[in-house]
């Protein structure tokens, strides 16, 4: 491996897998739409609150027309029960599900990152207790506990001055995800860590007296961004499930907004007489996290040392 | 002795041929950065019982050499191509099986590193055991018996005890003696050592490489060893090839090497032999630069982007950016490969071994 | 050797303990009351006060842990001081006063479910993941391994519920190829338990074995990778010995160890696959409870599946130590 | 399972039907319809003969895991008691089986040998038992197992869950609240486990041979209907030795006295409940039970998906099969073609019958205490868009108050809606008018919470509250409360937000059974948390009122005086559809609990 730096060669490497860089390009487009779609939607006539009783029957409330009732005006049909336009609620649920899963996965890296390093650097009893702790962490039914937890933890946390509703319940769906996944990433990290701190380079740190803060964010910590930037990338798509999973199990933000999980729940009921409400938001939420998993990955194999000579 | 046809040549079949001749080996391996030409026409003999140092840096594609002649190389899908002949037998075109026959019985093999070499799971004693039963019809007891005998051989103290151990209840040293007593156990007529000491401390490199020359003297094995230092091969090699980009350079008896080299490259290597007089941080590295990818060889001489003298070479001798030299035989039993003049190289030879001399006083 | 089992034992031990702990201090934050909640319609302030004391929500929580604690090793007894005792004997995971029943007797009838779903969903996906795995690394580069790993990243990127409710609406409703599940016990009607848990099992599979695809083949290459199986050829070994006596131990630990854990949390009750199969085992039991905010047995479930996956993690660590010397000496 | 409609059910056994229900006369306001169920009429379909209709097995699908509770004196889930009631729970008097409200809401004789004597105040009630009723072991049914029966309901310490009319009418002084235990019991009477003031229930239920005499406390008209509730017999342990009452007998296997016995009850999803003859039942002794098939099976823990598939396929066992439960909206149009008239495939086997309940929103009258503020809540709200959310026509109809139609006399139209709050207000809402009155409240709006128990249904009703009184300046955060949590939430003080989802239906058809409950505190439903001495006073009044036309005027005006105070939003008079399989007979909603008519249910070949 000469000549040119890691960095060239991961890039050039990325640039050359065609199917890495189209899931990238789908990944841009998704979060654009995260982020902007609420901001043009409206503009385009679409509002996933509005209801269209004109949309859905009176016997029984389910949509008027064929695949949920789609029309000019509701390009991918329309709720049962409140006509409401589901193409706005995709593009509204989107946001909501990148913001969690994103956010959560911030958290997770940045908690795991400390507690590893510290647990890998700092050795001995700090090691073990940490230790006892990821183990416990782990060993908890996750689902379970989250549940059982949601409602009494969503209110600490609106006392805690988050606005109550939504933004609370998000604020409990990151913390929660994030506190059972860091382990997984501190035990990397601290593998990583026990493993650096045997080279040269960090003895001789040690031999030419440095302190211990300049040798973790100087010497250790550059040396893990491959590995983590790889765990990251599949965090993400992970935990956009997780976020799914839970809203489908009832978890997570409530009406009027929405997301993928919680349109997927909804579709149980419905989606024998209107497939479409189980196949339009599944197939949106599947290449969304399959384009993540390949991306992870494509670079996950650009940064094998083992695959470059 | 040595006796190297024309490297691009092809080779000519002569009826007698010394115990090992490796004719035009080459060795492609594919990756996802394009095809890397490991090992490109590399030829040489060998005479029985002699020893042979290939020297160069990591990447220079020595290892792989003595891995194609292991016939490992296909193993990891490596294309080989050329001729190896062993004891008046083309390897290259025996099938895996026949080769693996060979394997550990008629040449063997040490690696660099003995923790990583060994297998973790298995007591030492064990691993040697089934290196004897798969070659030759022996009971475990003999075997074992046979095994210990080896180990005590190879100067491991307390045997009785160690042969159950596990390779991580021992030394760096200890290790690589267990390795050699493995690849040694079946008497072969090869052995093949890469970089066997660059893993041990200095101290122990000695003793290791005293071992294994004490070795070849009782068991008149031919002995090929890898390495990226000059300073090792001193006094164990009767020749010396250095590679550089997956080609020969330079090859000469050992002290023409150490007294007379020309091609700058191996001048640069003997300036960077570690001395006792010599810190090891002040090592001088007079080699600028980094080897090529060997994706993206230089088009022209392979060395020339880190070559000091290359504006030296006189237009009649061509481009080394653009022109390829060839393996010439500068004095007899001396080959070089090399644009610059003879005159100009012995010169330049000259001044770089008086300054390490000097340096040296 | 000894040594190293009995610190793991300790470990585990004192690991069980900051379970217990934990868990019921966890769920003694939950919202609803109750003693309300056992208390109907003409519900007056003094009646909940008789349910909360008869509940034993009335005493300091370190007390009710100390009874909870107790009860697992000597069993309790319920409403002493009622005209109606109940008796729960050890060991004693609590009383389900909404169900009228012990935890334990709950969870003994749930389990049997989940425990078929898990060992079904295991061996295909065991099956399944290590053959597919193993093809696909000897075939690396080769479009077979492409199309597997194509396969398993799909496989186990989807959410599993949507795979499940997928195959309901094909196979079911659709193609009407499968009647609705209904769950039977094997001994009472095999034919039906089978149609039942295909599903299921399928839906639990598909994310595990594209999983252990993935890991098997990591695996083998990397095993092949290692100098001790270059050493192992260079010795002239028959390729049959290299693969098995030398890659196969060292690679599949990694595996089996991972299979161990995940079959344990699987035994703890899937919570969506029986959510959407609506499976009576464990994990439904656990949503029901959250749902019914039936406090003794969340927080038995809760336990039960902590606990096991802290004694598999033992086994495992066991495991590991048998088939690496590294791990037991020195 | 949190979003599945499944949850419904179970949230409606839960909470709802902590009320039963006796519907008096189909309704017949504008706002709705009465509907006789799509039964076949008699005329037209073959009658089979008694004999014919003898033997089989009636299976029972239900989401439910396991009964509520079993227990007679703690049962008070409205399909249970219709299902125990016509099975192995019989009462002093019940309501007869009839297609049609009217006739199924008027009293039958039961255990006693009529519908029981008042005396002229009507503080003093008597009953005489039949002869040759006989417990499952045939041992007499005595007097003194009614009396037993009745004096569990004062130990509730035990006995929790049910309903306690005996506590409030029998003439026993209430607890004097003291310190410790005793703070527990209601009454002065600990029931028969302790025992304490036993004296005082003896003096207050005497039997005499035959006779028992119920001595209350205050005029109850009607307390021969309240005797169908909570007042069944349970076998005297003193008299019946072999008959033990102890917790696993009466939360399990409760002893029988009607025509079936309990074979076998596991619950659980997966579980069942299984009933076969009573060998020691005395036909002669019960006029109303024919007890036609041999066996009944009540299937737990049955998806209402699946349980919908398997009813409209109607494959094997799955004929002779009930849904106790609703059709999941998405098969409604299937089923139906119009709230009225099942499709011709299920013509002869769906119903669509208005149910007992009021669905309406409560409102914390503390927490909202300025009636405008209510005021324009009720006007904001786009009950339109609930109704067409919960089903549109399927749902039933826009609600007035919390007195339903189909109880009979009690119910008037309130004109909620058509004036009472200052002017009509339109189904979707009058947002304008809301922040009018908001205006004339003179304080500003509170920002709000609306809890619910949660089901995917709702969750969109959620939106639809928030949004509607969004448009009117009202600031609305949704709470969903697992269904399992929410009336122990909703209850609690701490934990209770301004309003919220509810439903209840009367005990039986009187008023006083809704009002009472729901608005005053000793009623045990008051969500509203209203505390209104004149309210509480015009209540008693209206108890008090043996005119029973009279009583029904006063029930008339304290519902519109609650709806003008907006001490509740009402939203829908339910309707709901049930299904069975083809070969279960009759078909109709039985009016007293809005359940099938179990007692007379048979197969056909």
């Amino acid at each position: 491996m000469v000549g040119r730096s890691l960095r060239q060669i991961v890039w050039a490497r990325l640039r050359r897998d065609k199917l890495a860089m189209f899931c990238l390009v789908v990944l841009v487009i998704y979060y654009m739409i995260g982020i902007f779609g609420p901001v043009i939607g409206p503009s385009l006539g679409l509002d996933p609150y509005a209801f269209d009783r004109a949309a859905i029957s009176d016997r029984g409330g389910g949509p008027i027309g064929d695949f949920g009732g789609i029309s000019a005006k509701h390009p991918l049909g329309v709720e049962w029960g409140t006509g409401r336009d589901i193409l706005s609620q995709l593009l509204w649920g989107l946001r909501i599900s990148l913001v969690v899963a994103t956010s959560a996965t911030l958290l997770t890296v940045t908690v795991g990152v400390i507690v590893g390093i510290i647990a890998g650097y700092a050795r001995g009893w700090a090691d073990m207790v940490i230790g006892r702790i990821m183990d416990l962490v782990l060993a908890f039914p996750f689902l379970l506990i989250i549940l059982a937890l949601s409602n009494v933890m969503t209110d600490r946390i609106t006392d805690l001055g988050v606005p109550p509703g939504n933004p609370s319940r998000i604020a409990y769906l990151i913390i929660v995800i994030s506190s059972f996944g860091w382990p997984y990433l501190a035990r990397i990290v601290r593998g990583q860590v026990i493993s650096l701190r045997e080279r040269e380079f960090v003895a001789a740190a040690i031999a030419m007296g440095s302190s211990r803060r300049r040798i973790l964010f100087t010497e250790i910590l550059p040396n893990l961004w491959a590995p983590l930037l790889v765990y990251t990338t599949l965090l993400l798509p992970a935990y956009v499930g997780t976020e799914a999973a839970l809203s489908f199990l009832g978890v997570g933000v409530i009406p009027p907004d929405t997301t993928f999980g919680a349109m997927l729940a909804n579709s149980v009921s419905y989606f024998r007489v209107v497939p479409t409400y189980l196949f339009i938001p599944g197939t949106i939420l599947a290449i969304l996290v399959v384009s993540f998993n390949l991306l992870g990955d494509a670079l996950r194999d650009a940064l094998d040392p083992r695959a470059t000579h | 002795m040595i006796n190297v046809e024309e490297v691009e040549g092809r080779a000519q079949h002569s009826p007698e041929r010394p115990f090992l001749s490796v004719e035009n080996l080459a060795v492609q391996f594919k990756t996802e950065d394009g095809i890397v030409q490991a090992v490109d026409g590399v030829s040489f003999t060998l005479e029985r019982g002699k020893t042979l140092a290939i020297v160069g840096e990591s990447g220079s594609g020595k290892s792989v050499t003595a891995q194609a002649i292991m016939g490992l190389v296909k193993g990891m899908g490596g294309i080989v191509s050329g001729e190896i002949w062993l004891d008046g037998q083309e390897l290259n075109r025996l099938s895996p099986s026949e080769v693996q026959a060979l394997r550990g019985d008629e040449m063997a093999m040490i690696f660099q590193d003995p923790m990583s070499s060994l297998h973790p799971f298995y007591r030492i004693g064990d691993q040697i055991v089934e290196a004897i039963v798969a070659h030759r019809k022996v009971g475990r007891g003999a075997a074992r018996r046979e095994a210990l005998e080896m180990l005590k051989h190879v100067g491991i103290p307390a045997a009785e005890r160690r042969i159950d151990a596990y390779p991580h209840q021992l030394s760096g040293g200890m290790r690589q003696r267990v390795m050699i007593a493995m690849a040694l156990i079946n008497s072969p007529q090869l052995l093949i050592a890469d970089e066997p000491t660059t893993a041990l401390d200095v101290t122990v490199q000695a003793q290791i490489l005293e071992l294994i020359r004490r070795l070849q003297g009782e068991f008149g094995t031919t002995v090929i060893i890898i390495t990226h230092d000059l300073g090792v091969v001193a006094d164990v090699a009767d020749d010396v090839a250095v590679m550089y980009a997956a080609r020969i350079v330079e090859m000469a008896p050992t002290s023409e090497i150490y007294n007379k080299a020309e091609m700058p490259y191996t001048l640069g290597l003997l300036a960077s032999i570690p001395r006792r007089d010599r810190g090891q941080q002040e090592r001088l590295d007079p080699i600028p630069g980094n080897p090529p990818s060997p994706i993206h060889l230089p088009p022209g001489c392979v060395f020339q982007p880190r070559c000091k003298y290359w504006e030296q070479v006189p237009e009649s001798q061509g481009d080394p950016r653009t022109v390829r030299p060839e393996l010439v035989e500068t004095s007899p039993r001396h080959y070089v490969r090399c644009l610059l003049p003879q005159d100009v190289r012995r010169r330049i030879s000259h001044e770089v071994l008086q300054s390490l001399r000097g340096s040296a006083e | 050797m000894a040594g190293y089992v009995v610190r793991r034992v300790l470990g585990m031990v004192l690991l069980l303990f900051l379970l217990t702990l934990t868990v019921f201090f966890l769920f003694n934050m939950m919202p609803a009351d109750p003693a309300r909640l056992t208390c109907g319609k003409a519900c007056s302030p003094a009646v909940i006060e008789a349910n909360r004391h008869h509940l034993e929500l009335d005493i300091p929580p370190i007390e009710q842990y100390q009874r909870f604690v107790s009860g697992i090793f000597f069993g309790r007894t319920f409403s002493k001081d009622t005209p109606r005792p109940i008796e729960c004997e050890a060991p004693c995971l609590g009383y389900s006063f909404l169900r009228n029943t012990e935890v334990l007797t709950l969870i003994a009838r749930a389990a049997p479910v989940t425990f078929w779903l898990a060992i079904g969903g295991f061996l295909t996906w065991m099956v399944v993941g290590l053959t597919l795995g193993i093809v696909s690394a000897l075939k690396r580069g080769r479009w077979i391994d492409r199309t597997i790993m194509g396969i398993a990243l799909i496989g186990y990127s989807l959410p599993s519920f949507f795979i499940g409710l997928v195959l309901i609406f094909f196979v079911i409703l659709d193609w009407n190829l499968l009647p609705f599940p209904q769950w039977t016990t094997p001994d009472k009607d095999l034919g039906r338990f089978v149609q039942t848990m295909l599903l299921p099992w399928i839906t639990i599979a598909t994310l595990y074995a594209a999983f252990y695809m993935r890991l098997t083949r990591n695996q083998v290459l990397e095993i092949f990778g290692e100098d001790y199986i270059r050493t192992a050829r260079a010795k002239g070994l028959p390729e049959r010995i290299v693969v098995v006596k030398h890659a196969l131990r060292a690679g599949l630990t990694p595996i089996v160890t991972a299979a161990g854990l995940d079959l344990a949390g699987l035994l703890g009750g899937a919570i969506i696959t029986e959510n959407i199969f609506s499976l009576p085992g464990l994990g439904s039991l656990a949503i029901g409870s959250v749902l019914a905010s039936d406090l003794p047995l969340i927080t038995g479930i809760t336990l039960l599946t902590a606990a096991l996956i802290i004694f598999a993690n033992l086994i495992v660590d066991l495991l590991y130590a048998v088939i690496d010397p590294r791990v037991r000496v020195g | 399972m949190l979003r599945s409609d499944a949850w419904l059910r179970r949230a409606l056994a839960i909470g709802v039907t902590f009320g039963l229900i006796v519907a008096a006369s189909g309704g017949g306001t504008p706002t709705q319809s009465p509907t006789g169920g799509a039964s076949v009429p008699p005329g037209e379909s073959a009658q089979p003969t008694e004999e014919s209709k003898k033997g089989g097995t009636i299976y029972i699908l239900t989401q439910a895991e396991e009964w509520d509770d079993i227990d007679p004196q703690r049962a008070y889930t409205g399909e249970d008691l219709a299902f125990f009631g016509g099975t192995i729970m019989r009462a002093l008097t019940a309501y007869t089986y009839s297609e049609e409200a009217v006739t199924a809401n008027t009293l039958t004789p039961d255990l006693a040998t009529d519908t029981g004597t008042a005396n002229a105040t009507a503080d003093e009630w008597s009953f005489t038992l039949r002869d040759g009723v006989t417990w499952e072991d045939g041992s007499d049914l005595v007097c003194e197992d009614v009396k037993y029966g009745v004096s569990r309901t004062f130990a509730n310490d035990v006995i929790t869950n049910g309903p306690t009319y005996a506590v409030q009418y029998l003439d026993i002084p209430s607890n004097p609240v003291t310190e410790g235990d005793d703070a527990v019991f209601l009454s002065a009477y600990y029931g028969p486990y302790n025992g304490t003031g036993q004296d005082l229930f003896d003096q207050a239920v005497v039997c005499d041979g035959n006779t028992i005499t119920f001595h209350l406390n205050q005029p109850v008209a009607d307390f021969n209907y309240t005797v169908t509730l909570g007042f069944s017999p349970v076998p005297d342990p003193t008299i019946h030795p072999d008959l033990p009452d102890a917790v696993d007998q009466y939360t399990l296997r409760p002893w029988s006295n009607g025509p079936y016995k309990i074979e076998e009850y596991t619950q659980g999803n997966g579980g069942h409940f299984l009933l076969t003859r009573n060998e020691n039942w005395n036909a002669e002794s019960d006029p109303i039970r024919p007890a036609y098939p041999d066996r009944w099976e009540v299937l737990f823990g049955i998806d209402p998906k699946v349980m919908d598939q398997r009813l409209m396929a109607s494959q094997g066992e799955d004929a002779y099969a009930v849904m106790y439960g609703n059709v999941q909206p998405e098969n409604l149009a299937t089923v139906f073609v119009d709230p009225e008239t099942p499709t011709p495939d299920f013509a002869d086997r769906a119903v669509s019958d208005y149910d007992p309940y009021s669905r309406y929103y409560w409102i914390d009258t503390n927490k909202v205490s300025n009636v405008k503020h209510r005021q324009a809540m009720a006007a904001a709200l786009d009950r339109d868009a609930i109704r067409a959310n919960s089903g549109g026509d399927f749902a039933g109809a826009l609600g007035d108050g919390v007195i339903k139609p189909n109880i009979g006399q009690d119910y008037a139209e309130t004109g909620m809606w058509t004036g009472l709050l200052g002017q009509a207000i339109p189904d979707n809402g009058d947002p304008d008018y809301a922040r009018q009155l908001i205006e004339e409240s003179g304080e500003p709006m509170p920002a709000l919470t609306w809890d619910y128990p949660q089901t995917p249904t709702r969750d969109q009703e959620a939106a639809i509250v928030v949004d509607s009184l969004g448009k009117a300046g009202i600031q609305v955060t949704a709470n969903p409360i697992p269904p399992g949590q929410y009336y122990g939430i909703v209850f609690n003080d701490d934990q209770a937000h301004e309003f919220g989802w509810a439903g209840w239906g009367p005990d039986w058809p009187n008023a006083s059974t809704v009002i009472a409950p729901l608005f005053t505190d000793k009623g045990g439903w008051n969500i509203s948390r209203v505390h209104d001495q004149d309210f509480v006073d015009a209540v008693q009044d209206a108890i008090a009122t043996l005119d029973r036309a009279e009583q029904a005027k006063k029930w008339q005006d304290l519902n519109k005086l609650a709806m003008e105070r907006v001490y509740v939003i009402p939203t829908t008079f339910g309707l709901s559809q049930v299904l069975a399989g083809t070969k279960v007979k009759p078909i109709y909603q039985w009016a007293p609990w809005g359940s099938w008519p179990y007692a007379v249910m048979y197969v056909t070949p």
